[in-house]
């Protein structure tokens, strides 16, 4: 019976997904490395967060475990964008799952320059513009003003017709105000939310466990929050919004479906059940069915909305 | 890379030596799987905990379908793990990474302190099974924290003990430096390694002094890891000539040579 | 050898503490129903918020799980500050451990109302200005936004001549622009932080879980996000910050002390383990011993930081 | 209050009916002071939880220096409880909360729906011990979930199931209604009761059909906690007449009349 529920979801511009749940950016590499996850219940794979060059990243320590949660701090090492275009895109364009490219940089020119390079390009289906990094100098400047967001994104847009996700930290005072500014700037959909800004310090030491001092949290401690900026974001934005943070099971993954995401991405998951993105997806599945809903679509609750700004 | 994700059940556990804990686990297809120096992710349900924590296999035993692991309690999973008992399950990822290079002919020392040990009763087994000479330097605080000499069948074992109760005293670098003056000539040997990175660090410094080629040494780190597996990015170890190995695919055993050791201090050891 | 440890600590305007471990508003009531807390390791009190008036609090259901945390929207359920003047005041004047008011309001001259009620008050050891509660309509409106922080300081601090501590909403892109605000608008020292804005859904009753839709997060879960916050506060400020987040051991206490912290409050700890407060006293002097450090001040390290904007 | 922080020790370990557990504990001084109705916070070491979890004493033996707790696995906390044994530590934090009033001479109805039998071994106890006459129903799914009636010496048992399988077939809050007509005065009896909810609105509907005060009811409510003394506020419950009771601490057992049943549904049932 589940398996005749409809989980296929549209984020906009042509890009449909067979399943709602994705990989998120970071943690399920450039979709050659991850083993155990079980391709067909995938929606999409995001990929590492991609440069104009390749970047080696930062010094180790780069991960730390916190309650419920890790720490890290990469730094973006990835191999830059020329490899992606060379390597990697002609194999994912012979997968039957699309690849989204995470796009991340220093500059609006980084970006565009990314996006330009990309668009176009066999086996690519989207593109994840990253503009809130906390893991580099600069990352988070684009992410936490409106107006430097929808610059951003308006550039890219500019220069590609691929469908165009924008990530938005929650470092901020106000994510909707972010959310809308990229949406009226063109972006198709927002992923929400990247990692929040913490620390470790190793007393033993006493310095911090990280090379850089700080790195963003990800992980099951961070899904109350996701899911509260989720819920304010689909109640805000008419683009869909794709939930991420802390997501491990089929209930998280419904929590934030049930808020108004139109799919969600599982992250630190993976590092831990490879096996989650199936069970996920068939839990939903089996939901849906059990609740007589029978597509995504009817999920998203807002009925119970108490406040507007609480 | 073949990855068990089925539970493995716990056949046995025992205390191979004081504060350290042995759990044999049945699981045919990892146990068949396995090379030498490779490790495991193993699931652990401590509370606020999240992470797997990596593990080497200790030793296999393809043909009753079993693998060793030998551990102490550090921290909350390692705490997790030493209250497992026979007929508990336990959740592997693996076996993954790159184990000890073992091809050649040349004699091999084998170096480990403390629960470095942990890897080495498979290595040991596996080189002596190529008919290759094994010396086994064993060291640890205490004689009673030495895994017993019984676990090298067909090595020469040598044992270093901080306080003297066992063997050499001192640290069992220092013991390497006198094996390998007394023992072998300098340039024919083979070093495989694990321990606490102030001791890789204090070998390495010994064996340029020595002028010894670094080529010929393996160590097999433990850096902390995320994944396991090459996706988070986050078990970077110094190259040499810059950049990053990641220890989880690149290691975790890996030629002293392709490290930069100046800049793994800065990060393990500052 | 710990018990030479000189663990006493200033938070300005005479408010001296004889250890660093005070207990976090909203999680010790006003210090009468708390039991099994060994009070000779406590070194204040911080009482649960309060208003001008009596307040019943938010409908049930005001609390749930989630992983390694809770969320609370408890709605500053209190007595008012009649009560607390002429009931509990008298009573803690008794006490040998100072108690500090934690304030709340909907309005400046809520705030105002209570601290010109409270100055001057046998019992009434100093102030901590709630300027950051996510659980009543307006609540985060002073803390977000620099300028009336500052301006809501000001006012209480012309009323009263209390020591005054405001404590902050992590719920801000820059909370040392908010922390700057506050201590020149008079502070003598910022408690930080208040819970973060999180939500939490019921699958199956498909409605979220607290009354109010959202609520506040806090317990280990936050520690390292709080620890960041509070690492930036102390290298941007120059009165004490007491660091408040996920503390549940002495280790994540020194965290705090030595990311710059004068002192630390335990909120969700509190319910969970009251033998706490001591414990971590201890565990902190033993440390201090242990290091050859003599005393708190010596704790903070600096010299480690890698960049002034990570 | 006398707040045992010490742990206690898991002596015993059993399935008193399916799906539930029972596990006994020794600790003299919390099985001395424990009340009817009265409940503990027990800590839990399960993955990603880090609130206690409140317990009724099912029962207590100040002699033996024992207590029971009876449960059922509903989620993470519950299901760590479920694998203690003979000799693991348990931490408990108590007794805690108001029990029931067992003052008066009328003769006494004990209504469980579900788990909520839990409490009852022990009020029955001692009402009994007081000369009370006591009936006490039971309700469950099914005949096997039914705590057996030895377990309330000296009380009338009858039973109620949803499939017919024992006793009366249908809900407990009907078996009582038809019970209470039969045996007892209408105004004569007090009425002690625990059990989900959705059955205690029904037993206040039905109380309120009948004619009866609600004064002569209390309820044992399960609403979930946080600190369970009192200092965070969480387990508000509607007061009749406006504002809030804590049910940790003006409760767990209340009396009906007190409850603002309206608000009571909108909150954990609507
Ligand atoms: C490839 C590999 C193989 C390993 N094999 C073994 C083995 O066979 N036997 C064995 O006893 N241990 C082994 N280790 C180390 C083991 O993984 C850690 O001790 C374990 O993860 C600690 O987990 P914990 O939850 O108990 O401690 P945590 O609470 O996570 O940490 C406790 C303390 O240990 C430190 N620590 C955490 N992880 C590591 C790590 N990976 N290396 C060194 N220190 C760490 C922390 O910084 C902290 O100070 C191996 C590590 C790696 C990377
Ligand atoms: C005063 C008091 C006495 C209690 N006595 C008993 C008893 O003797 N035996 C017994 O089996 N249970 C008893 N309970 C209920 C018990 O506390 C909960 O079942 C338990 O806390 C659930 O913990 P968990 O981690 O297993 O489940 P969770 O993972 O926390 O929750 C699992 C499910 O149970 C629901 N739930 C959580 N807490 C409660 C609660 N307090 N009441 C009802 N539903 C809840 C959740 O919403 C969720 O749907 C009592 C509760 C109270 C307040
Ligand atoms: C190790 C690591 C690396 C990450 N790298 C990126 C990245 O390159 N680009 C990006 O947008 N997000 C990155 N993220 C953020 C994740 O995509 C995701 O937003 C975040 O981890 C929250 O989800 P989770 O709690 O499910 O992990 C990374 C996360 C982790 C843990
Ligand atoms: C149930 C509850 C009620 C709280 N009430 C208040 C309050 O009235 N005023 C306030 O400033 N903070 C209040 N807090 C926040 C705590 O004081 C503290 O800042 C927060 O819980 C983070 O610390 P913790 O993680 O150690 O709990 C409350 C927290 C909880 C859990
Ligand atoms: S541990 Fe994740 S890449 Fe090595
Ligand atoms: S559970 Fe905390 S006040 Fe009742």
């Amino acid at each position: 019976m589940a398996d005749q529920v409809d989980l296929s979801v549209s984020l906009g511009r042509g890009l449909r997904l067979r399943s709602p749940v994705m990989v998120a950016s970071g943690t399920f590499g450039y979709g050659f490395d991850a083993h155990g996850a079980d391709r067909t219940a995938l929606g999409a794979i995001v990929t590492k967060g991609t440069t104009p060059g390749a970047r080696e990243g930062n010094a180790p320590t780069r991960i730390a475990e916190t309650p419920s949660a890790m720490l890290n701090a990469i730094g973006l090492q990835n191999p830059g964008v020329d490899h992606v275009v060379r390597v990697y895109a002609p194999k994912w364009a012979t997968w039957d799952v699309p690849v989204i490219v995470n796009v991340a940089g220093d500059a609006v020119d980084d970006y565009v320059a990314v996006a330009r390079r990309l668009d176009g390009v066999a086996g690519i289906a989207g593109l994840e513009l990253n503009i809130s990094c906390p893991n580099v100098a600069n990352g988070l400047q684009f992410g936490v003003d409106p107006r430097m967001a929808a610059q951003l994104t308006a550039g890219v847009r500019a220069v590609t017709r691929l469908p165009l996700l924008v990530k938005l930290t929650p470092n901020v005072t106000d994510i909707v105000a972010v959310g809308r500014a990229v949406e009226d700037a063109g972006a198709d959909g927002v992923s929400a939310i990247n990692t929040y800004l913490g620390m470790a310090i190793d007393v033993r030491r006493r310095r911090p466990v990280l090379s850089r001092g700080s790195g963003g949290l990800s992980g099951p401690a961070i899904k109350p929050l996701a899911l509260h900026a989720v819920w304010e974001l689909a109640a805000a934005l008419r683009i869909p919004v794709v939930g991420v943070g802390g997501i491990t099971t089929a209930a998280d993954a419904l929590e934030f479906l049930l808020a108004g995401a139109a799919a969600v991405q599982l992250g630190t998951v993976n590092y831990v059940r490879p096996q989650a993105v199936r069970e996920i997806h068939d839990g939903i599945a089996a939901y849906i069915a059990a609740h007589d809903l029978r597509h995504l679509g009817a999920l998203p609750i807002r009925q119970a909305r108490v406040e507007a700004h609480v | 890379m073949s990855l068990a994700l089925a539970p493995a059940v716990v056949v046995q556990r025992s205390t191979p030596m004081r504060d350290a804990i042995e759990l044999v686990v049945h699981h045919p297809p990892s146990a068949a799987a396995v090379k030498p120096g490779q490790f495991f992710q193993l699931a652990v349900a401590a509370p606020q905990t999240i992470l797997r924590r990596p593990y080497s296999a200790a030793w296999a035993d393809p043909q009753g379908g079993r693998i060793g692991f030998i551990f102490n309690v550090v921290g909350a999973g390692s705490g997790w793990l030493a209250v497992r008992h026979e007929g508990h399950e336990l959740d592997l990822l693996g076996p993954l990474g790159r184990g000890f290079s073992l091809e050649g002919e040349r004699p091999v020392i084998c170096m480990a302190g403390g629960l470095g040990v942990a890897v080495f009763p498979g290595v040991v087994q596996a080189l002596v099974a190529r008919k290759r000479r094994v010396t086994m330097l064993l060291g640890a605080r205490t004689s009673s924290q030495l895994l017993p000499a019984d676990r090298f069948t067909g090595a020469d074992v040598l044992t270093a003990t901080d306080d003297g109760s066992a063997g050499y005293h001192g640290s069992v670098v220092n013991l390497f430096t006198s094996t390998l003056r007394g023992r072998v000539g300098v340039e024919a040997v083979d070093i495989l390694t694990c321990g606490p990175t102030p001791m890789l660090q204090a070998l390495i410094e010994n064996v340029r002094q020595l002028g010894l080629p670094l080529e010929s040494i393996q160590v097999a780190l433990e850096t902390p890891m995320g994944c396991g597996v090459g996706t988070c990015l986050g078990c970077a170890i110094p190259r040499a000539g810059g950049g990053y190995l990641l220890s989880c695919i690149d290691g975790p055993c890996v030629r002293a040579d392709r490290i930069d050791w100046g800049r793994m201090t800065d990060a393990f050891h500052g």
